[in-house]
């Protein structure tokens, strides 16, 4: 068991394992997407999302493709842009609640069909 | 660009002219004077044809020019004109100029109504000068869409309905169209979408096995082919007068001149193969649209399933595949255009007055209008084949000509289609003697007016190209013998 | 053996916290174990030696991000009011299709990624170097990125004023 | 021989002033204009006539002259619709039939149709219809003659429908024109399959007795009968259609709507005899080549005599008994023509055709005339009901006798023209067949039997009360009853035989002494009848009429043959096939392509709750689309 | 280090020129000097488009990250035209009293969106490219909910934000397993190493979504139709036409110029998608009556008819792409200026609202009867020719079923022009809108669109000279 555990620990962290971490954070944040009501909860699930390609970006130009700092700087670009979509997204939720008094999803309903 | 340009130029002209125009007086002088123009043009186009062919030019096409318009696509701006399009261009000057007269009072809107008419003029024009697969199209679209507001602003009864069904049947009718043409121009490998090179080239067998049936049945569409003919009885009766002469007199004769200059000049292999099925399809049209017209109650209705049954003779003698019921087609074209004009002129005259077009609403009106009575009867007689008359010539061209298929499916095919000259009577007379003919039931109708001077003038135009087709064919059938040649050596290669 | 350990864990707090955010009844507390999962990613990133954005991550993310989280919660969070529960079967809808999302890209990046790869040593990356490559205009240099970003935040801020004045 | 194309379209030129003049014209200047110019080209006719029998025969045959060919429409190589004047011996005795009754018909009509409005409409008609006639009998090819075959049945249907306003008029008109139409199209058929054996349409090469041209035609066969037998059937029907043979007929009778001397004209001296005239003219092929058919044309014509003669004598209308007699004259002609041979130098094979054409003249003369003379009668007491008459005699004492020299002549009696043509009919017709013979004799008897009983009933028997006295027709009625009764009289002496032959040579007339002797006995005996019967009031022909009341009602109904008509045309065109087709195509072609409008439009108001306006549900959708599509590019 | 070698970037730079000085302008005039902000803004953005209309010599600046070929100037100085067109359009409604103070506002974030597009065209590097289309759709969003006190509008923007993240989302994680599988960000260096093993066509799949999206393909296009209902007429007509119209061709380029050795596969996407569209979009199309969301829809089948275009993959399909757009933003725009001049006036945006319009308004009819007809594809309008070349593209590489139904599906999009058309022209309605007078710079916007409409098609050397430049694989 242990020499299991020590083998299994010895080496590099192996790379599916990071990208297992971010797959399920990005599906994690599909999940809140898709199922929360609040609006904020829903930006909060994309955040996610950001998250787990920024760490791909990293891990791959880490492991994969060390030569260059191409992952490393998409990621860097990325969170500066996930920044901005936050900042406008909560601009727009405000501007929302201050419409309909709620920031609830199934609320933004007026068009439809 | 040639003189022949000339033809959708006059319309365009024509167009802004009204576009600029300011009252009814200058609207109708713009028309009047525009149409006589064309009018006039066209006979000079056709004596310079008939002077050309006298010197001795055995060309296919004459007066063609070619311009590159759109060389990534080989498009190229290309005229010409043969016997055939000789025919249809005057018929459809003549019916223009019919029609101008014919809907000399329309209201509301007269400016506008006008501008739609000519760009209809212009679409029919420019599509019988073209020789290139893409202005083809181009022209014969245009030629379309108007309808939907003349139909839907000008038109009586149901009117947004039909104009709406009209339009997407005859939209369907295109889209088949224009998946052809682009099959054809490619699969034929030609360097340009102009026919002439495009037969020169030849379609492969195997391609031609699709495009054939494809093409000759949007065309067969537009010539209002059993089972496809149903956008032709409503939008004929709920089109105003001047449009149903004009769709009955030229735009149903784009499907047959189609299918003579491009599905059976392009593909006559494939032709050959599937021509059962469309003679088969059109003498069903012929039979079931006479017999159809008999149980009709409404004037225009008669007419309309009368044209399905003329118009079915039309691709019933173009799969003859040889010369004489082919010339015998383009004449019924040219036959049942003026007929169907002058009729549908008629009728709308008639229901002008009496405000119905249900024969059982109206009897004797010959006595308060003899000269819409009298021409009524001599349309009606055209249309059921009475010698003198043109629609004999054409329909003895026709029948002479498919007997000279000596094979028996083709013998029997053809006295069936023989028959409907007997049907063709039945619901002429009736018609005509329900109407015309009796006293006078309703009270109204004993104070009705006859034709004023401009009504006249658009009947009388169309009778005497009826009497002229009818008494001295021999010209015109000799002009139309001749150009049809080049699609029987087509088809019997 | 330690970078393994570290890492184990820092797995373990990001997967639990990514779920937890996301099904938290109580939306603080979803921001919470957001900040949480970012701090840990921010943490993987220095495990990887990549010091210099373990720092923007935090800065931005906890510093920037967060905070602009809390403020809008804060304002439109009215005392009393909960949130809503969500309908019972739109999570299991939501929750099968992203599991399904999961186990198919799993799947497939599991059996495909590029596993041949030699990890050179995890050290860290210059920050000479960082900004040599981000003030470069050659290839694999970053200065018109970098320039034309900052026309996108500065559109950024102009259309979140103008959205959140009040006139 | 140029000038006879004047007499074709002088009328076709007053046809198209007085159409287009309309009522513009007087309806005197009218009149006259139809009159002169029908007295110019009965002129012109008589002088042709003249000519051609005096100056044209080349060693003892006739000549065939073409004065004027232009060709008018060419189909093909071999085919072309040519117009033409084709002179021969039938033609010009055509000629000169078509513009005597004509010019007759035309002056009586000057003080019959006197106040009619539509005078002017009237004239132009007629002139239509003569222009048409002598278009159809000189025609030099069988197409031409279609043509003009058309033309006359359309004048035809303008004449009979004068009356436009009075409904039975337009329905008589519609019927003869369709059933006219009906036949024309077997004649069309037929045509067409001449023309596609032979690769001609003139009669004169199809005439010509070269075998060569019918050579395709050898061995080609249907339904065990020869393809020669089927063209020549068909062509029959145009000309049964026509001239009224059974079942054809039964536009005839009702044509009488008509003015009554256009009746006299058309339905009685020119027109019915085209089909007649078109066996002869095309006699030779029929003689040559479907002799089967030749004889079932005399059948056909003898059953239609009898039949006609039957219905004849028990008819009111005195316009309808006239039309029977028609139909039953004709019928004798038919028989003619199917019993006879050609040549005649010998023997007598030609006797039948130029008997028939024979009584094609005479009878046209006799039987226009005896419609004139109703004309005169129904003009002088309004109305055409036998019942309505009786003792005009007393007041019309021109009409009197002229009627009853036609009743003469119709009836058989030496000297008058019908008996020579009728006698020669029947024995050529005894020639063929005794028993033919025989029956036709019994129709003679049947034919003198009604004609008087028509007779004593209109001038004998008990005087009607009539509102106005009647009075005799004035000069222009009066002259052509004169004209007509004169030419009855003298036509028998006529060397018929020496003009008019099958082979266009001369053939030597022998009266058969016995033939000659038993019909006019039959004949007589009829009349005695007839006179006991119907002379003075009696009660005979009601008890006779009771006693055969079956075959007596029967035959008063015209042998139910109209019903027929009506069921076929009312409930099996009308209500069987057209009806239905004009549902078939509102409810089931018309609907299917508005259905597909209506689906679709269904489908998009079925499909609004996909777009719910959720941002999440959108985005489930993406992201579903997005895993589907990566599916089926990995796994498909 | 080369900096000058940025100063190539000649489109960029002016506009970015142009933004800056609107911007200090803005900041730094005074209440007054306001009124001059809109002409000298269209001035500005005219010069600029003008400027920049003529094709140079391709180049690439930074190393490969910004790559320019001759076609790029062609389909910017469309969306130039097109920008300018919704600028003129915008005029009166930026002078109303409720958004005079907004103005500088809308104008910076209109440009700096078309500034995105722009580096998305041309964009020779993933992380450009991402940026690019960034830009093109944040600040796009603060432009959808610009009404901000409208709750359409706000509800427009926030459906607009939350969906546009998630597809970028989604997109970032495809572009991470592109840079996962090929080592490389760089276009011209995926393409030799994209050769579409599993991995990397879930990647291209994850990636290419976000420009469907951009593009509103069924069935990523649901966002389309609310957001279109709820933002300002003016913005929609951008968002139709601007944004969709930089996207099909970066979507060409991209698949093009990147990925080419997987083209059967993106065939068959596209070739699904297209139909899917079209026909859906088609379907939902019929049954609306607002404007905006029924010309929401329209716009989505017609993206359905551009993909017939990129899915030949060939120099004729690019150079009629690019035709395309240029017809489709002249008709597009034709169509929502009319909208926006009555919406502007009336608010009335429902199609019953429009019966009878032609009595009242004969001029606003027809400019849109004649858009909505080359919408349609009905000659003689430019519609019809642009429409044919696209056909004739898909159809000379053999997609005859894929043309056929496109085909059929015009049939039933000509029936929904029609019924607008059927509206303004023979319907009668008892209170018909008011005549309008629209102002100065909406009329310019409306002759240019008409001409646009009238001779684009007729004059071939507007499809030439496109060609001229046009690439394919």
């Amino acid at each position: 068991m242990g020499d299991l555990l020590i083998n299994f620990l010895s080496g590099p962290v192996p790379i599916e394992a990071y990208l297992g971490v971010s797959l399920i954070m990005f599906f994690a944040g599909v999940y809140g997407f898709l199922s929360r009501k609040s609006l904020l909860m829903i930006l909060i699930s994309v955040e996610l999302m950001l998250n787990a390609a920024d760490i791909n970006f990293i891990v791959f130009n880490r492991y994969l493709y060390p030569g260059h700092m191409e992952g490393f700087f998409f990621a860097l670009f990325t969170i500066a842009i996930a920044a901005c979509e936050t900042a406008v997204a909560i601009a727009i939720i405000i501007n929302i609640y201050r419409n309909l008094s709620s920031v609830q999803a199934g609320e933004l309903n007026q068009m439809k069909e | 660009m040639n003189f022949l340009s000339l033809f959708v130029l006059i319309p365009a002209l024509m167009m802004i002219g009204l576009f600029v125009s300011k009252n009814r007086k200058q609207i109708l002088f713009i028309m009047t004077f525009g149409a006589s123009l064309q009018l006039i043009f066209t006979s000079v186009v056709t004596y310079m044809y008939l002077a050309e062919r006298a010197a001795g030019n055995m060309a296919e096409m004459l007066f063609t020019a070619d311009t590159v318009w759109y060389a990534p696509f080989n498009i190229h701006y290309s005229v010409g004109i043969d016997g055939v399009s000789v025919v249809m261009l005057l018929l459809s000057a003549i019916i223009i100029f019919a029609g101008i007269f014919a809907s000399w009072k329309i209201e509301p809107l007269t400016k506008e109504f006008f501008i739609w008419y000519n760009l209809l003029s212009l679409g029919v024009f420019g599509f019988f000068i073209c020789l290139d697969l893409f202005t083809m199209f181009l022209y014969y679209e245009i030629a379309l869409v108007p309808m939907f507001l003349l139909i839907g602003i000008w038109g009586s009864g149901k009117k947004e309905f039909v104009a709406m069904k009209l339009i997407l049947m005859l939209m369907a009718c295109s889209a088949l169209l224009l998946m052809c043409i682009l099959g054809i121009y490619y699969q034929s490998g030609a360097s340009s979408m102009n026919i002439l090179e495009i037969a020169k080239h030849g379609i492969p067998l195997q391609a031609q096995y699709y495009l054939f049936p494809l093409t000759f049945l949007a065309f067969a569409i537009k010539g209002a082919m059993f089972p496809f003919h149903t956008w032709l009885p409503d939008g004929h009766a709920s089109a105003p007068t001047a449009v149903s002469m004009f769709q009955a007199g030229v735009l149903m004769k784009l499907g047959g001149y189609g299918c003579f200059r491009i599905a059976l000049y392009l593909m006559p292999q494939a032709a050959h193969e599937f021509a059962w099925i469309f003679i088969i399809l059109s003498v069903i049209s012929v039979i079931y649209g006479a017999f159809a017209a008999v149980a009709q109650k409404d004037l225009k209705y008669i007419n309309a399933y009368s044209s399905v049954s003329h118009c079915g003779l039309v691709t019933f003698a173009l799969l003859m595949f040889n010369q004489t019921a082919m010339t015998g087609a383009i004449l019924q074209m040219l036959s049942h255009g003026l007929m169907a004009a002058l009729i549908f002129a008629l009728i709308g005259m008639i229901y002008g007055r009496t405000h119905t077009r249900l024969i059982n609403e109206m009897s004797g009106l010959m006595k308060v209008l003899p000269f819409l009575g009298v021409s009524y009867v001599i349309g009606g007689l055209a249309s059921l084949g009475l010698p003198g008359l043109s629609g004999f010539i054409s329909e003895m061209t026709i029948f002479v000509g498919a007997f000279q298929e000596a094979d028996t499916f083709y013998r029997v095919l053809t006295i069936i289609a023989c028959s409907t000259i007997v049907i063709t009577a039945v619901y002429i007379l009736r018609m005509v003697g329900k109407i015309l003919f009796g006293a006078i039931q309703d009270e109204h109708h004993k104070h009705l007016e006859d034709a004023t001077w401009y009504e006249r003038i658009s009947v009388v135009t169309l009778i005497a190209a009826i009497f002229a087709v009818g008494s001295a064919p021999f010209w015109i059938s000799a002009m139309i013998g001749e150009s049809v040649m080049p699609v029987i050596t087509q088809l019997a290669k | 053996m330690a970078d393994q350990i570290i890492f184990w864990i820092l797995a373990a707090i990001m997967t639990v916290f990514s779920i937890l955010a996301v099904t938290s009844k109580n939306i603080i507390r979803s921001a919470t174990f957001l900040l949480f999962v970012l701090l840990g990613t921010a943490g993987l990133y220095l495990l990887l030696g990549y010091h210099y954005l373990f720092a923007v991550q935090i800065a931005v993310y906890a510093g920037g991000i967060m905070v602009l989280f809390i403020f809008a919660i804060l304002l439109t969070n009215r005392p009393g009011e909960n949130v809503k529960t969500e309908k019972y079967y739109r999570k299991v809808i939501a929750g099968i299709t992203s599991f399904a999302g999961l186990a198919f890209c799993g799947h497939i990046i599991y059996w495909n990624v590029n596993k041949a790869y030699t990890l050179v040593a995890t050290s860290e990356l210059k920050v000479q170097d960082i900004g040599h490559t981000l003030m470069g205009t050659d290839k694999y240099q970053y200065l018109l990125p970098f320039e034309f970003i900052s026309v996108l935040l500065l559109a950024c801020i102009v259309g979140a004023i103008m959205i959140a004045r009040k006139r | 021989m140029q000038y006879t194309l004047l007499i074709i379209l002088l009328p076709l030129l007053s046809f198209i002033v007085l159409g287009l003049m309309d009522s513009k014209l007087k309806p005197k200047v009218a009149g006259a204009i139809g009159v002169s110019v029908l007295g110019i080209i009965t002129l012109l006719s008589y002088i042709s006539a003249f000519e051609y029998f005096y100056l044209h025969k080349i060693e003892g045959v006739y000549e065939k002259l073409v004065p004027l060919h232009i060709e008018w429409i060419r189909f093909n190589e071999f085919l072309h619709i040519d117009l033409g004047i084709l002179l021969d011996p039938i033609s010009i005795m055509m000629l000169v039939v078509i513009t005597t009754v004509s010019l007759m018909v035309n002056i009586y009509s000057l003080e019959y149709m006197k106040g009619e409005k539509g005078f002017q409409r009237y004239y132009a008609f007629l002139s239509l219809f003569t222009f048409s006639m002598l278009g159809l009998v000189v025609a030099t090819n069988i197409f031409q003659m279609y043509i003009f075959w058309e033309l006359v049945g359309v004048s035809s249907y303008l004449l009979i429908g004068f009356y436009y306003t009075k409904p039975s008029a337009v329905a008589a008109s519609k019927k003869a024109f369709i059933v006219t139409r009906f036949a024309d199209l077997g004649f069309l058929i037929g045509i067409l399959f001449l023309s596609f054996y032979t690769k001609t349409f003139d009669f004169n090469i199809l005439n010509s007795g070269d075998a060569s041209i019918f050579a395709s035609t050898a061995g080609v066969s249907f339904m065990g009968i020869s393809v020669m037998s089927w063209t020549m059937g068909l062509i029959f029907i145009g000309g049964a259609g026509k001239s009224a043979m059974f079942p054809l007929h039964i536009w005839l009778p009702d044509a009488m709507e008509g003015p009554t001397p256009v009746s006299a004209l058309i339905h009685a001296a020119t027109m019915v005899v085209a089909g007649v005239f078109l066996v002869a003219r095309l006699f030779p092929v029929y003689h040559t080549y479907a002799p089967d058919v030749l004889h079932v044309i005399a059948y056909i014509g003898a059953f239609t005599s009898l039949f006609a003669a039957v219905i004849a004598c028990v008819q009111t209308d005195i316009k309808r008994v006239l039309a029977f007699s028609t139909i039953s004259q004709i019928g004798f002609m038919m028989v003619g023509l199917g019993v006879s041979g050609i040549g005649g130098h010998e023997g007598h094979e030609g006797l039948g055709y130029m008997a028939s054409m024979f009584h094609l003249f005479t009878h046209a003369m006799f039987k226009a005339l005896l419609f004139l003379g109703a004309g005169s009668v129904i003009h002088a007491v309004h109305s055409n009901e036998m019942n309505h008459m009786g003792g005009l005699r007393k007041y019309m004492p021109i009409t009197n006798i002229t009627f009853l020299i036609a009743c003469l002549a119709i009836a058989g009696i030496f000297p008058f023209s019908g008996f020579f043509s009728k006698d020669e009919i029947l024995a050529a017709t005894f020639q063929f067949s005794p028993y033919l013979g025989a029956t036709m004799s019994f129709i003679a008897g049947l034919t003198a039997f009604y004609m008087f009983r028509l007779y004593f009933n209109i001038f004998w028997g008990k005087e009607h009360k009539h509102e106005h006295t009647p009075h005799e027709s004035p000069f222009t009625m009066a002259f052509p009853l004169v004209f007509l009764a004169a030419v009855t009289v003298v036509a028998g002496f006529l060397p018929f035989g020496k003009l008019v032959t099958a082979d266009r040579s001369e053939y030597i007339i022998h009266l058969d002494p016995i033939v000659a002797t038993v019909s006019i006995i039959i004949a007589v005996l009829s009349i005695t009848l007839a006179a006991l019967m119907y002379m003075k009031e009696k009660e005979t022909p009601k008890q006779l009429a009771t006693t055969f009341s079956g075959i007596f009602k029967m035959a008063s109904n015209r042998f139910y043959i109209d019903e027929v008509y009506i069921f076929i045309t009312k409930k099996i065109i009308f209500n069987l096939v057209s009806t239905p087709i004009a549902w078939f195509d509102r409810n089931v072609i018309d609907a299917t392509i508005n259905n597909i409008g209506v689906v679709t439009q269904w489908t998009s108001h079925k499909t609004k709750r996909f777009q719910s306006g959720q941002v999440q549900q959108y985005a489930y959708v993406f992201l579903v689309g997005t895993l589907i599509i990566a599916a089926i590019m990995l796994f498909v | 280090m080369a900096y000058s070698s940025f100063l190539q970037m000649n489109e960029e730079f002016s506009l970015l020129i142009v933004m800056i000085s609107l911007l200090v302008f803005d900041i730094f005039a005074t209440e007054k000097s306001m009124r001059y902000f809109q002409p000298l803004a269209l001035v500005l953005f005219t010069l600029h488009t003008v400027i920049n209309c003529i094709p140079r010599d391709a180049f690439e600046v930074a190393g490969g990250m910004f790559h320019y070929v001759p076609m790029q100037t062609y389909v910017k100085t469309i969306l130039n035209i097109g920008t300018l067109i919704i600028l003129l359009q915008a005029h009166q409604y930026l002078n109303d009293e409720a958004n005079r103070i907004k103005k500088g506002e809308f104008y910076f974030l209109t440009l700096s969106t078309l500034l995105g597009m722009y580096f998305m065209i041309s964009a020779g590097n993933f992380l450009m490219f991402f940026i690019g289309l960034e830009t093109a759709s944040i600040p796009m969003s603060t432009l959808v909910a610009f009404n901000k006190t409208d709750h359409k509008a706000a509800e427009a923007g926030a459906k607009y934000i939350l969906s546009a993240v998630f597809a970028s989302s989604i997109s970032l994680f495809g572009m991470s397993l592109i840079y996962g599988t090929t080592g490389t960000l760089y276009f011209n260096e995926i393409a030799t190493v994209f050769t579409g093993t599993s991995l990397q066509m879930m990647a291209f799949v994850f990636f290419v979504v976000g420009l469907f999206f951009k593009i509103s393909l069924v069935p990523f296009h649901l966002w389309t139709p609310d957001v279109y209902e709820g933002s300002q007429t003016n913005i929609t007509s951008y968002l139709s036409v601007i944004s969709k119209g930089a996207a099909v061709f970066v979507l060409f380029t991209l698949l093009v110029k990147v990925f080419p050795k997987i083209i059967t596969e993106w065939q068959h996407i596209l070739y699904g998608l297209a139909v899917l569209s079209i026909t859906v979009a088609n379907l939902f199309a019929i049954r609306q009556q607002n404007l905006k969301r029924f010309l929401a829809f329209s716009s989505i089948s017609q993206a359905g008819y551009i993909l017939l275009a990129i899915i030949s993959g060939t120099a004729l399909g690019m150079a009629s792409l690019v035709y395309f757009v240029l017809v489709y933003m002249f008709s597009n725009l034709a169509v929502f200026g009319v909208l926006s001049v009555i919406e502007q006036r009336t608010k009335k945006v429902l199609m019953s609202d429009y019966n009878g319009l032609y009595q009242t308004n004969p001029k606003l009819s027809i400019v849109m009867m004649i858009a909505l007809f080359s919408l349609a594809g009905i000659p003689p309008f430019a519609g019809f020719f642009s429409k044919f070349f696209i056909f004739s593209a898909a159809v000379q590489q053999g997609f005859y079923v894929l043309v056929f139904i496109a085909l059929l599906n015009t049939i039933i999009s000509l029936f929904y022009y029609l019924l607008v058309i059927k509206a303004m022209f023979i319907d009668v309605n008892d209170a018909p809108i008011e005549k309008l007078e629209s102002d100065f710079p909406a009329k310019i916007s409306f002759v240019i669109c008409t001409l646009g409409i009238l001779i684009v098609g007729l004059i071939s050397s507007f499809y030439n000279q496109i060609a001229v430049f046009s690439f394919g694989i």
